[in-house]
């Protein structure tokens, strides 16, 4: 989604739905400023209709992994200036592993494969984010529920 | 079918999608096509192992076939999160 | 401490006071209902002025391990119903993945070293939660700062 | 020397704590001593695999001295979080 949303607001929505869920994780990426402290903006682009199928995708490959109450997965697009939250995901189960593992998983498969995009806008000029090599390893990493 | 670019694909290129009329079968095919028609495409294209593609909204390799395809975009690594 | 607490609340002020953070993980435990539906509340004894150093030392040690930018640990006592936030830890770092290690770390630690004692009162009467005998194995085994 | 009980050993002793007197010079030998007073001592102990200590607010084993301890607290495993 485009607008700005508060990471608190929506996990107390999200609690605030749960039934029978003993542990609650969320994971909040925020725009950094770069080493140098000269981040204006950064540029969010996506491909849409591609974007919510894969969030959806991510979302029920989680679900199908693991044992969940529920889960949440939201991203931003567009323009987002330093501090500001880029997206987050949140997961609820009846036991603290579970929690944590689907949303380390929702991390790692979100960054390598849901259609986001990267732009940093300096005062010197503007860069797209490189990838990490690693991050299409760490997906490949997961087997069925548990990290390799 | 409608071809589309994102990212640092789409600025090389310098459109962000077009409909194109080709004979190509696979998205390879394609890849050399385009690359063959005009040096933008031939830059954006120049290094393979940085570019992803889908068919259809769904990530798959260079030799997928394009034959029923309504859908094809091009884009770098993908850097959400 | 004592009085209820909104865990989305926290997560607000917490990441409102960050400072060049891009990562923030919080985990939330919430009294679950027993499996037979008939919990009436659990009650949490603590050890007072030992509860405070051991949070500090979970803190500290955490802060330690990674390189973190802030981090919070808040534990509840005294008689809570079901649904109702138990404890909550928030850690913020520069990356993904130090704050992810840093909340799973202080869980952990925080399952085998912190002086709190659950017990269950249901309507058949009143159960102290028998501790996990992996608590103290999943403590020993972080390394400096990995899962082994 | 203050002696704290914290859950179900507690509930076993009965109190909460209480001022004890004692010439033991270790934990181990405090728990012998208090078992040897009463049953419901005894009946506390009884599997000390079950129980923890804690001198000064510190968590030690069982054979740690408390010559200079000024509180000594025993209870089961943790089960916060």
């Amino acid at each position: 989604m485009e607008a700005p949303f508060d990471a608190g607001e929506v996990l107390s929505s999200f609690q605030a739905q749960l039934n029978g869920a003993g542990a609650m994780v969320s994971f909040t990426g925020i725009v950094r400023d770069t080493d140098r402290g000269d981040l204006e903006a950064m540029k969010i682009e996506h491909y849409p209709g591609m974007t919510e199928s894969a969030l959806t995708q991510i979302a029920e490959d989680a679900k199908a992994r693991w044992d969940l109450n529920d889960l949440l997965v939201i991203h931003r697009y567009g323009r987002l200036v330093p501090g500001e939250v880029i997206m987050m995901v949140a997961t609820a189960s009846r036991h603290r592993k579970s929690a944590f593992e689907a949303a380390d998983f929702m991390m790692d498969y979100l960054k390598s494969r849901a259609p986001f995009w990267k732009k940093e806008i300096t005062h010197s000029g503007a860069e797209w984010v490189a990838s990490k090599e690693d991050d299409e390893a760490a997906l490949a990493s997961w087997t069925t529920n548990s990290k390799t | 079918m409608k071809v589309l670019y994102f990212a640092w694909v789409r600025e090389r290129i310098g459109v962000p999608g077009e409909e194109v009329t080709t004979s190509a079968t696979t998205v390879s095919e394609l890849i050399d096509e385009l690359s063959a028609r005009e040096e933008r495409y031939a830059s954006a294209f120049a290094d393979l192992t940085a570019v992803r593609v889908a068919v259809d909204q769904t990530l798959v390799p260079l030799d997928t076939s394009i034959e029923n395809a309504r859908e094809v975009a091009f884009f770098p690594p993908m850097t959400g999160g």
